[in-house]
Formats: C-alpha cells, sequence, structure tokens
C-alpha cells in the first residue's frame, strides 16, 4: 500500500516537473500554454494528495478553467494583428513582414553570441546555486512543522464555522481576506485604466451547439457555486471556490457571444465588482461602531455575518475575474471586424 | 474481499482497458478526427464504468447521484468540445484521413 | 480492493503521460488542445478513484468541479486561440 | 482590548478603503469628496501619531483574535510618523492631480484616465497605511501585493509604450520579489509555525532555514526597493509614469519596503545582525549613492534625473546597517535615517512635481533646452532649488538634520566611511541639482514661450518643500516620536555590537 | 525520505527554481509570466507540504488559507499582467521589453 502510494507520488511530481519545464521551454507558445494548463490539473492532483481539498478546489475552479483562458485569449489578441482582429496601426506592414517579425519576437532565438551564451550559463548557475541553497533549507526543517492546527481548532467553537480553514479565512485571518478582496478590486480597476481602444474585440460566427451547450452549463454553474458557498461553512468549499466558478460561467457567457457587450454593462460590472468588498468594509465598520473590534465578530452572529460576507464576495469575485478576462471596459472599443472567412492553414505545415 | 469488492474491481478494470485504449487511439491514430473520435468515445465510457465500480462502495444514494452526475456533465462537456473542435478543423481546412 | 483502486489511478496518471506525448507532438494546435481535454476527464477519473482510496467524500467536489469547468478551455480555444501553431 | 481612541488604528486603513469604493461608484464630482476624505485621512494620522507620542506603541487585534492565530497591528512613532506622512504627500500629490487631469474635457482618453487615476490612488494609500501597520509576515505579503499591483497600474496609466513597459518590467520585479519574500515566510512558518515578528523574536534561532528565510524575504524586499544591484526597473517606472504617481513612487512606495526591511532585521531577526551583514548593507547602500549620482548626473531629461537622485537617495537608507555599532550612535543613526525617510519624501515629491511643472510648460523635460525659468515658472524654480537644498542636506532642512545626524553617529561609531560618503553624496546631489538650477537663469534666444501653469501644480510643488524646509525646524518633537519606536535590539545595545 | 511531506517540498523548490530561471531568461512576455506563475506554485506547494500531517489527520488549516489567498492575488497578478503584454504588444508591436526607441522628453 505504502508503496503503491509512493510510486503513485513518484509519477505524479515527475510528471509535474516535466510538464512544468516542456511548458516553459517549449518553443511554440500555444504548445506552452496547453503544457502549462495540464500543469494546473496535475498539481490540483498534488493539492488532493496532500490533503488540501479547500486548495484543490480553488485550483480546480482557478488553475484549470480560468487561467488557462486568460493565457489562450491573450496570446490570441497578441497575434489578432495577423488575423485582421486587431487594429493595423501601421499600414506598411506586409503580412510577409510580419511573419519574419513575428518568427523573431514570438518564437524565442536561441543564444546565438559569446555573450549571451554566457549570460545563460551564469543564470543557470545561480539558479542552481538558489536550488541547492533551499534543498538545505527543507532539508534542514524540523521533522513535524510545529503549526498552529491545535489552536486553530481549539478557536473552531467561537469561528462560527466548522471547517478551519474557512474559519481562518474569514474570521480568524479575516484581515487578509479583506485586503486579498480589495487586491481583486484593485486588478479590475488597473485592467480597466490601462485597457485602451487600440485592442479590439473577437467576433466569431454564431454556433447553434455551443449556444444550447452554454444554456445547459451556465444554471448548473451557478447553483454549484451557491452550493459551495453554502458548504463551506462545514466543508471545503467557501468564497473563493465559488467566486471561481462564477467567474467561469461568465467567462464562458462572454466566450459565446450570446449577447455582445456594451456600455450598460459598465454599470453593473463595477458595482457587482466593488460590492463585496463594501459589503465586507460595512460589517467590519459597523462591528466597531458596536464595540468590538474591527472585524470581529460575535460568536453569535459570526455564522450569519460570515455567510453575507461570502455571499458577497461570490458575486463579486465571479463579476470580477470575467471582467479581467474580458479586459477593457465593454463599449469602449470600436466594432469588431468580422473573422477572415479562409485562410491558409499552416498548421497542417509543420513536420510532424 | 466480498462479492461487491469483485464486481467493483471489474468494472474499475473494465475503465482502466477503456482509458488506455483512448490513450492508444490517441497516439497511433493518423488524424485529428479519429484521435477525436477515439477520445471521447473510449475515455468517457472508460470513465462511466469507473463511476459504477465506485458506485458499488458507497451507501449513500446521494453519493451515487452525485458520481452519475458528474458523468453527465463529463459527457456533455466532452461531447460539445469534440464537436466545436472537430467542426473548427473541418471549417480551417484540415482534411479527414483517407487511406 | 485499495490496491487495485492504486492500482488504477496510477496506470491512469500513465495515461495522462501519454497524452502529454500528443501535446508536445501536435502536429496541429487541435491535437494539443483536444490531449489537454483528455486530462479532464481522466482527471476526474482520478479524482474519484483517490477520494475512494484516501476516504475523503470531500474530493467528489473537486471532481464535480473539474467536469463543470472541462469545457472552457476547449470553448477558449476554438473562440479566441485556433491557429495558434503557425510559428512553431 | 484596546479602549475606543485605538479604532484610529484600523481606520487608518479603512477610510482609504472607503475611499476607493466611493471613487469607483460615484463618478461626477466625487474628487472634492476624496480630497475630504484625505483630510479626515490627514486628521486620523494626526490623531494616531498625538496617541502614540502620549500613550505609547500599540498593539490592535484585528478581528479581536491575539496572536499566534490572529492577525496584529501595530502602531508606535515610526509607523504613526511614517502614515502622517503618506496621507500628508498623499494629499498634496493628489491637490496636484486636480489640475495635472483636466476636470472638464471633451477628451475621452484624458477622462477615462483621470476616472481610474482616483481609485488606484486610494488604494495605494491603503495599502501603504495597511503595510507601515502590519506586523504579521503574511499580511506583510498581502500589502505588499496590494501596493505593488496599484503602483504598477499608476504607471501603466500614462499609456505611453515607454511607460507601459517600464510599468510590466516594474510589475515582473514586484510579483518576483513578492515570490521570493514569500518563500522565506514559508520557510519561517514550516521551522516556527507563527508569523508574528515578535513571536518570531522570541522562538528564533540560528537554524540554517532561519538564516535562508531571512536572506531570501531580504533579497526580495531588495528588489522592491530598488536597492542598487536590483535597481534597474527604477528609473524609466518612476520617470515615466503620471506626474503625481512619480512623486508618491519616489517619495513614499520604495520606503514602504525598506521601512519592512528594517522591521524584519530590528525586530524579528535581529539575531542575525552581525557585523559583517551590517557592512555588506552598508556598503550596497554606498555603491547606490555612487552609482546613482553618477547617472543622474549624466541625465538628459529632468524627470529621469530625479528618478536616478532617487536611486542614490536610497542608499543613504541602507547606511543606517553599518552605523548601529554603540547604543548612542546607534540611536542618532536610527532618528538620523528615518528623519532622512521623511525629509526625501517631501522633497522628492516637490521636485517630481516641480519637474511636471517644467514638462508641462515647456511641452519636453530636456535639460538642455531649458531656458528663462525663473521669468516664466518662479514658484516652480523656487520649489525645485527648495527641496534641492534638503536633498543636498543644506542648513536649514530637513535633510540637513537627518545628514547631521547620520555623521554625528558616524564620528561616534568611528566609522569615517560613511562620514565621508554621506557628506560626498551631498556633494554629488548638488552637482545634479545645480544642472537643472542653472538652466532656470538661462537665457536663451528664441526659446518658445513656455504654457502658462496653473497656480495650484505650482503651489503645491512649493507647499511639499516648503514641509522639507520645515522638517527642519520640528526636528526635536520628531525625534521624540522616533524614539517611541527605537527598537529593543538598538535600545540594549549599551556596549556596541558583539 | 519519501515522506510525502519532504518529497512534494523538494519537488517545490525545483518548480521555483525553474520558474525563477525562465523569468530571467525568455524576453517573451508570456513567458515571463508562465514562470511567475510556476514559481509561485512552487512557493504553495512547500506551504502546503509542510501543513500536510500525514493520512487521516488533519491538515494545518492556517498554511492552506494562506494559498488560496496567494492563489487569488497570484490570479489577479496574472491577468493584470496579461493584460498589460496584451496593451504593450497592440501599441509597440512588440511582445518583449526591449528597449528600441528612446524616449525623448517630450510632453504626451
Amino acid at each position: 500500500m505504502e508503496f503503491l502510494k509512493t510510486l503513485f507520488d513518484l509519477i505524479l511530481i515527475s510528471t509535474m516537473v516535466w510538464v512544468a519545464w516542456q511548458a516553459l521551454t517549449a518553443r511554440a507558445l500555444f504548445k506552452s500554454i496547453v503544457l502549462f494548463i495540464a500543469f494546473g490539473l496535475l498539481i490540483s492532483l498534488a493539492w488532493v494528495r496532500l490533503n488540501a481539498p479547500d486548495i484543490a478546489l480553488a485550483e480546480a475552479a482557478i488553475g484549470s478553467g480560468l487561467t488557462g483562458a486568460l493565457l489562450l485569449s491573450a496570446l490570441g489578441r497578441m497575434r489578432g494583428m495577423e488575423r485582421g482582429w486587431v487594429k493595423q496601426t501601421r499600414k506598411d506592414r506586409s503580412m510577409k513582414n510580419t511573419s519574419v517579425w513575428l518568427q523573431k519576437t514570438i518564437v524565442s532565438t536561441p543564444p546565438s553570441t559569446f555573450l549571451r551564451g554566457l549570460e545563460r550559463l551564469s543564470l543557470r548557475i545561480l539558479t542552481l546555486v538558489l536550488a541547492i541553497i533551499l534543498f538545505w533549507a527543507i532539508l534542514s526543517l524540523p521533522e513535524t512543522s510545529p503549526g498552529l492546527t491545535e489552536k486553530a481548532i481549539e478557536a473552531l467553537p467561537n469561528s462560527g464555522v466548522k471547517n478551519p480553514v474557512t474559519a481562518i479565512l474569514l474570521n480568524i485571518r479575516g484581515y487578509d481576506t479583506l485586503l486579498e478582496v480589495a487586491i481583486l478590486l484593485l486588478a479590475a480597476v488597473g485592467v480597466w485604466a490601462f485597457s485602451r481602444s487600440t485592442i479590439r474585440k473577437f467576433s466569431n460566427p454564431h454556433n447553434d451547439i455551443l449556444l444550447a451547450f452554454v444554456c445547459l452549463i451556465l444554471p448548473i454553474m451557478i447553483i454549484v457555486s451557491g452550493y459551495l458557498v453554502w458548504i463551506g461553512a462545514d466543508h471545503p468549499g467557501g468564497a473563493f471556490q465559488a467566486g471561481a466558478i462564477l467567474g467561469s460561467a461568465g467567462v464562458l457567457w462572454l466566450l459565446s457571444e450570446i449577447r455582445r457587450t456594451d456600455q450598460s454593462l459598465i454599470w453593473l460590472q463595477r458595482i457587482g465588482a466593488s460590492f463585496g468588498l463594501a459589503i465586507f468594509l460595512l460589517i467590519a465598520l459597523v462591528m466597531m461602531a458596536i464595540g468590538s473590534n474591527f472585524l470581529e465578530y460575535p460568536p453569535k452572529l459570526a455564522k450569519q455575518l460570515i455567510l453575507i460576507i461570502e455571499i458577497a464576495a461570490t458575486i463579486s469575485i465571479g463579476i470580477i475575474l470575467a471582467s479581467l478576462f474580458l479586459g477593457a471596459h465593454p463599449g469602449s472599443e470600436g466594432d469588431p471586424l468580422p473573422v477572415e472567412e479562409t485562410y491558409e492553414d499552416a498548421d497542417n505545415q509543420e513536420p510532424q | 474481499m466480498g462479492l461487491i469488492d469483485y464486481i467493483s474491481a471489474f468494472f474499475i478494470i473494465a475503465g482502466l482497458v477503456f482509458f488506455t485504449g483512448g490513450t492508444v487511439g490517441l497516439l497511433r491514430f493518423p488524424d485529428v478526427f479519429t484521435r477525436l473520435h477515439a477520445l471521447t468515445k473510449a475515455d468517457n465510457l472508460g470513465l462511466g464504468l469507473i463511476i459504477i465500480g465506485l458506485a458499488f462502495h458507497s451507501n449513500n444514494p446521494a453519493q451515487v447521484l452525485k458520481l452519475l452526475f458528474i458523468w453527465l456533465l463529463v459527457l456533455v462537456a466532452s461531447s460539445t468540445v469534440c464537436y466545436l473542435i472537430a467542426n473548427n478543423a473541418l471549417q480551417h481546412g484540415i482534411k479527414p484521413w483517407k487511406k | 480492493m485499495q490496491i487495485i483502486i492504486l492500482t488504477a489511478a496510477t496506470l491512469l496518471m500513465l495515461t495522462i503521460i501519454a497524452g502529454l506525448i500528443r501535446v508536445i507532438r501536435g502536429p496541429t494546435s487541435a491535437d494539443r488542445m483536444m490531449a489537454a481535454q483528455l486530462f479532464g476527464t481522466t482527471g476526474v477519473a482520478i479524482l474519484l478513484l483517490l477520494s475512494q482510496a484516501l476516504d475523503t467524500q470531500n474530493l467528489q467536489n473537486v471532481a464535480l468541479v473539474f467536469a463543470l469547468l472541462a469545457a472552457i478551455m476547449g470553448v477558449a480555444f476554438v473562440r479566441r486561440g485556433w491557429l495558434m501553431d503557425r510559428f512553431s | 482590548m484596546p479602549t475606543d481612541q485605538w479604532h484610529l488604528i484600523p481606520l487608518a486603513i479603512a477610510l482609504p478603503l472607503s475611499a476607493v469604493l466611493l471613487a469607483i461608484l460615484v463618478r461626477r464630482a466625487t474628487v472634492y469628496l476624496l480630497l475630504g476624505i484625505l483630510l479626515l485621512m490627514s486628521a486620523n494620522a494626526v490623531g494616531l501619531t498625538w496617541l502614540v507620542s502620549s500613550q505609547g506603541p500599540k498593539t490592535y487585534y484585528m478581528g479581536g483574535w491575539e496572536p499566534p492565530l490572529g492577525i496584529v497591528l501595530y502602531a508606535d512613532g515610526l509607523s504613526a510618523l511614517l502614515i502622517l506622512m503618506t496621507t500628508i504627500v498623499g494629499f498634496a500629490a493628489g491637490l496636484y492631480a486636480l489640475r495635472y487631469f483636466p476636470t472638464k474635457t471633451d477628451d475621452e482618453d484624458a477622462t477615462h484616465r483621470k476616472n481610474h487615476f482616483w481609485p488606484l490612488w486610494m488604494f495605494l494609500l491603503a495599502a501603504m497605511s495597511a503595510l507601515f501597520l502590519s506586523r504579521d509576515i503574511f499580511n506583510i505579503y498581502i500589502t505588499l501585493e496590494l501596493m505593488g499591483l496599484a503602483a504598477v497600474s499608476l504607471v501603466a496609466l500614462a499609456g505611453e509604450p515607454v511607460a507601459l513597459r517600464a510599468s510590466m518590467r516594474y510589475l515582473l520585479v514586484s510579483m518576483a520579489g513578492s515570490l521570493f519574500y514569500l518563500v522565506g515566510v514559508a520557510l519561517i512558518y514550516a521551522n516556527f509555525g507563527v508569523l508574528d515578528l515578535p513571536a518570531i523574536r522570541a522562538v528564533i534561532n540560528q537554524s540554517p532555514a532561519a538564516i535562508i528565510a531571512l536572506s531570501l524575504m531580504t533579497v526580495g524586499l531588495m528588489m522592491k526597493t530598488a536597492l542598487f544591484p536590483f535597481h534597474f526597473w527604477l528609473p524609466p517606472a518612476h520617470a515615466n509614469a503620471p506626474t503625481p504617481v512619480s512623486a508618491v513612487l519616489s517619495g513614499l512606495v520604495i520606503k514602504a519596503s525598506f521601512y519592512l526591511l528594517v522591521r524584519l532585521w530590528f525586530q524579528g531577526f535581529d539575531i542575525f545582525l552581525t557585523p559583517i551583514i551590517m557592512i555588506i548593507m552598508g556598503a550596497m547602500g554606498a555603491m547606490a549613492i555612487l552609482w546613482g549620482a553618477f547617472h543622474a548626473l549624466k541625465q538628459e531629461r529632468v524627470k529621469l534625473l530625479i528618478a536616478y537622485s532617487t536611486v542614490a537617495q536610497l542608499g543613504y537608507l541602507f547606511l543606517l546597517f553599518p552605523l548601529i555599532k554603540s547604543g548612542e550612535a546607534s540611536k542618532l543613526a536610527w532618528s538620523g535615517v528615518f528623519i532622512f525617510v521623511l525629509a526625501h519624501a517631501f522633497a522628492k515629491a516637490a521636485l517630481f512635481l516641480a519637474a511636471g511643472n517644467i514638462l508641462k510648460a515647456y511641452g519636453h523635460d530636456r535639460i538642455s533646452d531649458l531656458g528663462e525659468m525663473n521669468r516664466y515658472i518662479p514658484v516652480t524654480v523656487f520649489a525645485f532649488g527648495l527641496a534641492g537644498l534638503s536633498l543636498v542636506g543644506l542648513p536649514p532642512t530637513g535633510g540637513f538634520i537627518a545628514k547631521w545626524l547620520m555623521i554625528r553617529s558616524a564620528i561616534l561609531g568611528e566609522q569615517w566611511w560613511c562620514a565621508v560618503l554621506i557628506a560626498g553624496g551631498g556633494l554629488l546631489a548638488a552637482g545634479y541639482i545645480l544642472r537643472v538650477i542653472s538652466r532656470a537663469f538661462r537665457t536663451v534666444p528664441d526659446i518658445p514661450r513656455p504654457k502658462p501653469l496653473s497656480p495650484l501644480t505650482e503651489w503645491t510643488a512649493l507647499g511639499l518643500a516648503l514641509l522639507a524646509l520645515g522638517l527642519g525646524f520640528t526636528g526635536v518633537y520628531t525625534l521624540d516620536l522616533l524614539q517611541a519606536g527605537t527598537p529593543e535590539f538598538i535600545l540594549n545595545l549599551a556596549g556596541g555590537i558583539p | 525520505m519519501l515522506q510525502p511531506s519532504t518529497l512534494y517540498s523538494l519537488t517545490a523548490v525545483v518548480l521555483f527554481c525553474m520558474g525563477c530561471y525562465s523569468l530571467l531568461t525568455y524576453s517573451h512576455l508570456l513567458r515571463k509570466i508562465l514562470g511567475v506563475n510556476v514559481m509561485g506554485v512552487g512557493v504553495f506547494m512547500l506551504l502546503i507540504a509542510r501543513a500536510y500531517a500525514g493520512e487521516g489527520q488533519q491538515s494545518d488549516p492556517v498554511p492552506q488559507a494562506l494559498v488560496l489567498t496567494g492563489i487569488v492575488v497570484a490570479v489577479c497578478a496574472t491577468a493584470l499582467a496579461l493584460n498589460l503584454a496584451v496593451q504593450i504588444e497592440a501599441t509597440t508591436h512588440k511582445a518583449d521589453l526591449a528597449e528600441d526607441e528612446e524616449n525623448n522628453g517630450n510632453a504626451n
């Protein structure tokens, strides 16, 4: 039994390292991204193996779904130039020049000069030294970590929830979480701030089967998201996992282009994005006004307050993650260009 | 090991066979369409068999329902994605393999 | 029984590795994406097996999330990132 | 359980966060509302400073949970003063931004920028307050990320390719720095099972994990502070950001990670403070002073010159380490360095605002093409000169007090090279400041007449410069406050470092 | 030696260093972003691996909460970085940070 588990560990670990290495060094960026998505799945398995189901849930929701969609979309936009998705600002750049230039910038050129070789060598040595130092640090750690498990379990009855991770996230270290919700909002505002009209939106042909699928799966996603918030008090789950699923639902909705995103959504987006932080802050301040400390919840009310905060946070996280995928505010860019109908398929030109 | 264990082991092993088949297909088949075919069909069947095998161990009907629901979700998702990929591949001019 | 389940999980890990070879080999981006899609299904299977082997029912929810979100990657690929391999 | 008045501590974070929400949700006519909140924040900071000075340092249990589980906020003289500094500079630069981003314009791009400037600005101020109050090493990571992402977005707000690239580089360095820091946190937690700094101090020992964790955290924070070998990202980011943002980045943001370094080394990991470490840190500081000043002297653009000057001035902060010797010298160094932090914050912010004025009036900031500034923008020139005085360290400015304390400390501790460096660095600073000032009075034939400036932008620059000057007169009070935050380590140093 | 905790901690180090190397070596922004993400996974894995207390034992919940927070922060930073990279590519037609033109100091 133990042998099999160790075997599983070893296979998982070596695959993880191999995939990460391939993802980081693959010559084609698309390949890198697909491998990185696979990597997300593998680390999700690792979290499961390490008995951290909360993290595994979050990783499954964020790592494999959202990050992948974000990366693919970014890559698509960065190369969209060539397909006419993105406004061409320099007219004189002919197709051929573009490809030469893409060759040069997107595919990393191997080091050619002696100096670059030297640079690589020194970087390798530096990384190796870092690895050795860290190995040493880890091997010198005590056999069992002191940790705060017992203290956390002791504090559980006063926290209002039964899942220790949720208790720490939303009550004991609720301040971290408040700032984290702030970071989410900050990321959204940051993206809105610098995304300008130069980037064009994608436009895809209407697809019935995709639409039917989305109409079927979106409600399920929303229900599962609610379910995860609800069970989060006692079992693995909670606002972040649920928010990530809601965000993925948003991404799917954007991808299916059921409805063109337009100006009227900006308001909704802004209110929705700030809702979580607003509720969190409001509750913290009200608690302070009635004589507790900032973010302190009386044990009797804790469960309800945490649930309110979690619901608000879930909605906000979902909206923010979807906005991060969308990039610029809807409506702040020009009309999407139609997709070209035919173009040569270079895929098959790659030697097998 | 009781009878239930044997039955469950049978289903799990059967599932594994299909998974292996799907993977061999993924590696050996000549073009996108055939590979898609191998993947979506064999793997989903394999997952279904494994789920049946695991369901024998569960004594909670809700758990069983959840397992089946998961399978259903995977079926819906992979058939949709399979269609989308195949459809796009055709549109983008990838020719199906002919002997 | 535990042994069978764990062996099954380990074997499924090996099929993932085989799938990775397809991701790396390509040749078209559709192949790569499709193989990644396979990991969703296999991942669900491994999670369910592990949930039995490690005796934690919570993992079923992880599998549920996997199953739920498996399609997003594929859809994102088809709608956003087709024809990525032009310069590989 | 703290009494009610100590709620000022969390309010220092809650106020700017509410301002963020206001800025996002209500767009019309919020600017004055936000300035009102900024005033409230300043009042809050003054209150906090007064409380700390009258009642001594105080801890505040967030959520009512005691350490080691809960997160503790800690306010002492140093953190109160730095928060006060943050709100003052934030308020002044905010006033400047009022005119920098035109209120009524048809330009969609400008409106877009103005709308997004305010929430990001408030995020930055909230992050800095949170950082100065934090004592929990993981919470510090969160505040660092909040601050970093806000700063990066603000730099990118400028929109030009150079600014975008600078902000990307900043973001990557910032993320990598945070992760290095976080590895340190992970190792500390794995080894000792605590996250609160004093708790760490109580259980720390000379284990390899602790040493490695501390080095990684230090490297991470040095990247964010842009100390000499890690300074490469700073000049482009600071020089190409929108002017009020440059002022705050150079004046405040980089000090935050220095502050954390000091807190870590002196109040958590002081057993590792050996003479060798002190010398290494000091040597890096010395390199920064020389390197930064050398490059500042070469720059062609005013904003870049000031940005390189920041690289140099950062070096002085790291002289704190070698100056910690015997008890008396250490106390002088401690006060000197933190008065330097304050003086530099005001002076550097003033310089950037003045440079922004030059850029706006002349349409460029190439030093060689400037001229007759005393005729067209006298207030700005005066502000530039005054802030320059503080940077050089001439009496009666705050910069002078700071350098004087540091030199006295160096002499007491017989660290002659530090004394020479501090004095020499001042001369170099005089060199690059004079390069700009000398252009001010030069008559140039056929120079295009500069555009008139809004008085508000000129006077805010002067106000900040006057604060740098005024710091020279409030030195005693500041000293008392800073003493309220002197780490135990320094207080215990009677006979010098073992 | 083959305790899962140690095994995964060491993997964490390998991942961290790989990410770090890739961040330093490659010039394409997407690669740098991937590198930072792999680094992040390394750090999180270190925290979680050390929190692991053995089968059937409650893992230390504090690092789990920290990692959950860290993952969300990492996603935010990644999303910001990706959007910034797209913006850079759209305005400069290049996806790396090499400076090609000097800013001549003109106001925008």
